[in-house]
């Protein structure tokens, strides 16, 4: 296998080319709120320590609002007009490993049954540039979850900074050796160069997904839940910023001669998310609610999916208003799990 | 593919089953559609209004009566306010079938127990005159049908049917206050009206529709009868959008009812989180 | 926060209280929103600069206590809050029992200790300090390091064109996800029915588009016009940092200016919105 | 080119004890109004909730007008006075975020007043006529429209 070795010169003439063969570039943003498109080379941000922006990168592949189709009324007959898909080739440079991680993962609920061509073809048309992660805080827990600072899941094409201006280049996909090959002129081959050993501070794993799964398997009924959800004030901005929450809903608009239907996020966080048109509400109360998210993250998808739903990106707690921390939720589970363990040796 | 984009279909007819439910009739605009157009008892379909939104309902109707596809629904919240206000000759929307669905096909040689409440009758009717149309492969047949009120009867027309047919046994009950002067059929809650009936559980299976307190007061006396766990079906009516298990929302634990379900056994729901 | 808990315990342990709202700290330091329902809790509560959510909010959402009222530990922006919404008849004074705490300014950024560049702007001017109504006042006052008012952002905008501040929203509105994080975190938002979500007719789109995005910021900041007692929560809630309280701040203004009003400052008071004068200025009516 | 042939779209809430009734008034007696406002009845300007007029200018309305019984008029008593207070919040707001409240208009028409009526309707007419169309919220709606190629 080739080495390659790109600058940070190079990586901004890259984006430059690309942009005027009308790519779709994308990179964080400057202050930091989100993946970003970006018109101008200059604004290209490559940032190992960059924390993760505020909203994940999910929006470029589940937009928080999408028009699956147009209907046109015609006397009395409907004409349906599909809503212009993009085509624009795209590259996200610098995705977070755990931003990148999430769309492998979102794909196996897109396509397990029916295909969600919506999401495939942005996927397809995507060249994900992740780039290894030197941020840490309390809220981080990737490594806890499978991942790492170098996890390289979902990314077409894998950087590691080997200076503040030099990255080693790591193609991961096919898809990635394609984009290389088309811009070689933009790359260094280094064979001289081999992949650099992991010096960066990984997080300490906070608890063991499996032991939160076994807890999780057997206690849908604990009080745990209603301590847990006490405080949670249902505003569901943990999912919405989250990089695998992926539920939606499917509402019409009308204009007369005309509408569209949209899938928008949502959120099983919000009391009318389950509720019956007869009043009854499965989950009436944000225990319950709660209970849902934590458990589909790391119990149901598990068992349907065998993938967690959760990257350990820590945005859910940076940005709860109530500063629930899902992280000491988890590790509280996992206490609970070993407590059951040696009560029963 | 667009997965979420429906096919048209055209309403040939109302019928105006009690003042706030109603049953379309419905066609695809598209003959070819129409003509392939296959499915099970027991699977549902999503229903739009254009410029209102998307609802769920089962198919009402049976799939060895193709022409038309028949759905009833109540007057509750958007859509179905909206689909109320249709007429015939109308264009809808319509994805589908989704889910899975009764398994007609080993119910047969056996006794079958059909108990619905309210709209619940929906679902069942669809099974109902599946069975009816392979009369032969059957044993016993029984329809235990209740509702609020002689008002609330759902497929009145159909009732008279079933209950004129020699092959089956008919009870239709209603709630205690709401039968009227002329009222010849039982008076009493479903779950009452089973146990007294008490039919043959033995080589028997049992699908049975309704709100869920119905339903949760007629599994005992189920299993009292002697039905096994695995031979009560019923289905769940959880929230849905996508049809597809993308959206999320009628999960009940790791299971989707819009691809699991909707149709499920006793034995089954048993297992499932308590979250429903 | 010795005192604090004392109060506490005694509340619980007499059963005066069924409940507590109040703070607790976390490992990471970090302080959030508690509730204590036994003494053993009550050993758990705290207050300090980064106590910045606002507890009244809990009032309307949480099921009432089965023995006891509802205790609750409130700095200033709190108080405002709670007498809101006694003025709107949403609670009983004598339903609840305030622990007041004598607040020393309250962090933005809860990840990060207080200090002046992570201080809160409606710190430097709070006349509330020390609350008024409560049924106990706890706590020092102190000084701390205030934010600076080098200038007056409002007056600022204001001095913009039409045009000018109708791009600074759209570029705003348009990041806006509809989470609802800002109704959710609001003390005074306590509708049933929110009007977002109210389908026959859908009066505001569902869709997080520009245009849903401005009706619904509009009409939370409108349904606010005169009750907002500027505790600022919405806007830490926002995940898109859209600057919600130059909305609030300004309808604030008005209810001042044309009313000589502020909401939650006396429990019998009576609202602004929901009373009328027939004085009211009508010089803009034809 | 386009602006010869602008009209304003006028959407006109109205009260249905005073200004509908007004306005009825002008009709029977054959008072001559230019065309451009759609009347929307309400049973009272307390009844206009300030969504109704957002949704007029998101449908496309240029202009908007309220209009009900003068103050002490209201058939329940205080309907517009309520209304009055809550209309000098939502005009600052409009403002403030930089939607042009002077497309927003105000009216106390009684019934007696078809006169005044055919005059209040003229002048918020002309006026808008001469404001050219409220491209705010029309800009907004390309988003969410069908695109053009398939529009035919």
């Amino acid at each position: 296998m080739k080495n390659f070795v790109i600058t940070r010169e190079q990586l901004a003439n890259l984006a430059s080319k690309l942009l005027g063969e009308n790519w779709t570039v994308i990179s964080p943003s400057q202050n930091g709120s989100k993946y970003l498109k970006i018109k101008d080379a200059k604004d290209l941000i490559i940032d190992s320590a960059l924390k993760p922006t505020d909203i994940s990168m999910k929006e470029h592949f589940f937009p928080k609002s999408e028009t699956l189709f147009f209907f046109k009324r015609k006397k009395d007959d409907y004409e349906l007009i599909d809503a212009p898909g993009s085509e624009a080739k795209t590259v996200i440079f610098g995705a977070k490993p755990c931003d990148a991680s999430a769309i492998p993962v979102l794909s196996k609920v897109f396509n397990w049954d029916y295909k969600d061509e919506f999401f495939n073809k942005r996927v397809e048309n995507t060249v994900i540039i992740g780039l290894a992660c030197k941020f840490e805080d309390e809220n981080c827990f990737c490594t806890s979850v499978g991942l790492s600072p170098l996890a390289e899941n979902g990314s077409d094409i894998f950087l590691i900074p080997l200076s503040d201006d030099k990255y080693f280049m790591k193609p991961i996909t096919d898809k990635g050796r394609d984009f290389i090959a088309a811009n070689e002129t933009f790359i260094s081959e280094a064979d001289n160069i081999s992949e650099p050993i992991n010096d960066f501070s990984t997080p300490q794993k906070r608890f063991s997904t499996e032991n939160v799964k076994e807890w999780l398997d057997k206690n849908f009924e604990s009080k745990f839940w209603f301590n847990a959800g006490e405080t949670c004030i249902g505003c569901a901005q943990c999912a919405y910023v989250c990089p695998t929450c992926h539920c939606f809903d499917i509402v019409d608009e009308d204009c007369y001669s005309c509408g569209r239907r949209v899938k928008n996020w949502d959120s099983c966080q919000f009391e009318l998310f389950t509720k019956h048109a007869s009043g009854h509400n499965p989950r009436e109360i944000q225990g319950k609610r709660y209970r849902q998210r934590v458990s589909h993250k790391f119990k149901y998808y598990k068992d349907r999916f065998d993938e967690l739903l959760c990257t350990g990106c820590g945005r859910c707690t940076r940005g709860c208003p109530v500063s629930i921390d899902i992280g000491l939720i988890l590790e509280d589970i996992n206490s609970h799990f070993l407590e059951t363990i040696n009560v029963n040796n | 593919m667009n997965i979420y984009k429906p096919e048209l279909v055209e309403i040939k007819d109302i019928i105006v089953e009690t003042p706030d439910i109603k049953t379309f009739r419905l066609q695809f605009k598209d003959p070819q559609l129409q003509n392939n157009f296959t499915f099970k008892a027991g699977q549902f379909a999503e229903y739009s209004v254009f410029g209102e939104g998307e609802c769920t309902f089962c198919i009402a109707s049976s799939p060895t009566r193709l022409e038309f596809l028949e759905c009833s629904f109540k007057m509750y919240g958007k859509v179905t306010n909206a689909l109320n206000r249709l007429k015939v000759g109308d264009t809808m929307g319509l994805r589908g079938p989704y889910g899975n669905y009764f398994p007609v096909e080993e119910m047969k040689g056996k006794n079958v127990v059909f108990i619905a409440g309210g709209i619940g009758l929906a679902p069942v009717r669809c099974a109902i005159w599946n069975v009816f149309d392979m009369r032969s492969e059957f044993k016993d047949v029984t329809i235990i049908y209740g509702a609020r009120t002689v008002a609330d009867l759902v497929y009145k027309h159909e009732i008279e049917e079933w209950k004129s047919m020699k092959d089956v046994k008919t009870i239709i009950t209603v709630d205690p206050g709401g039968e009227t002067s002329d009222w010849k059929g039982e008076i009493g809650f479903v779950p009452t009206i089973v146990e007294k009936v008490a039919p043959q559980s033995d080589n028997s299976v049992a699908i049975i529709c309704g709100p869920p307190i119905m339903i949760k007061y007629t599994l005992p006396v189920m299993l009292k009868l002697g039905f096994k766990e695995e031979n009560i079906l019923t289905t769940l009516e959880n929230r849905m959008k996508c049809g597809l298990g993308k959206c999320g929302r009628c999960n009940i634990g790791s299971v989707y009812v819009c691809k699991d379900g909707p149709v499920f056994s006793y034995l089954q729901l048993k297992e499932l989180p308590e979250d429903f | 926060m010795k005192q604090l808990i004392e109060i506490s315990k005694e509340l619980l342990e007499s059963r005066k209280a069924g409940y507590i709202i109040g703070y607790t700290e976390d490992k990471f330091h970090r302080t959030k929103p508690f509730i204590a329902h036994t003494t053993n809790d009550a050993e758990k509560l705290t207050f300090n600069q980064k106590a910045v959510h606002n507890l009244a909010v809990y009032l309307t959402r949480l099921p009432k206590p089965k023995e006891g009222k509802i205790g609750i530990v409130a700095k200033g922006c709190d108080i405002k809050a709670i007498i809101g919404l006694i003025q709107e008849n949403q609670i009983k004074r004598d339903d609840i029992i305030i622990i007041g705490m004598n607040c020393n300014g309250v962090v933005k950024d809860i990840n990060i200790d207080y200090n002046k560049e992570n201080s809160q702007m409606k710190c430097s001017i709070c006349e509330l300090r020390t609350p008024k109504h409560a049924n106990y006042i706890v706590g020092a006052l102190e000084d701390f390091a205030k934010s600076e008012l080098t200038k007056n952002i409002l007056a600022e905008f204001e001095a913009l064109s039409a045009e000018e501040r109708w791009k600074f929203w759209e570029k705003e509105f348009e990041k806006c996800i509809k989470c609802y994080a800002c109704r959710q975190a609001c003390p005074l938002c306590y509708c049933e029915q929110c009007i977002v979500e109210k389908s026959m007719p859908q009066w505001i789109d569902s869709s997080p588009t520009t245009k849903g995005n401005f009706a619904w910021n509009i009409i939370r900041a409108f349904h606010l016009s005169g009750r907002c007692i500027g505790c600022n929560e919405c806007e830490r809630a926002c995940p898109v940092n859209i600057p919600l309280s130059l909305l609030n701040r300004k309808m604030g203004m008005v209810a001042m200016k044309e009313f000589n009003y502020r909401h939650g400052i006396e429990p019998d008071q009576p609202t602004l919105i929901g009373n009328y004068n027939t004085s009211d200025k009508e010089d803009f009516i034809m | 080119m386009e602006e010869e042939k602008f009209e304003p779209k006028i959407t006109a809430f109205v009260c249905n004890w005073c200004t509908y009734t007004g306005a009825d008034l002008a009709g029977t007696s054959r008072l001559k109004q230019q065309t451009n406002a759609r009347l929307i009845r309400v049973p009272c300007t307390g009844r206009i909730d300030p969504v109704f007029i957002i949704k007029a200018f998101e449908k496309g309305a240029d202009g908007v007008l309220v209009s009900g019984c003068h103050p002490g008029d209201c058939h329940y008593n205080t309907g517009n006075f309520h209304a009055r207070r809550r209309w000098i919040f939502f005009k600052q707001l409009l403002d403030f975020v930089g939607i042009d409240s002077t497309r927003l208009y105000f009216s106390w028409v009684s019934a007696s007043e078809g006169k005044k009526w055919v005059d209040v309707v003229n002048n918020v007419i002309n006026s808008v006529r001469a404001k050219g169309p409220f491209l705010g919220y029309k800009n907004l709606n390309k988003e969410t429209e069908l695109p053009l190629v398939n529009k035919n």
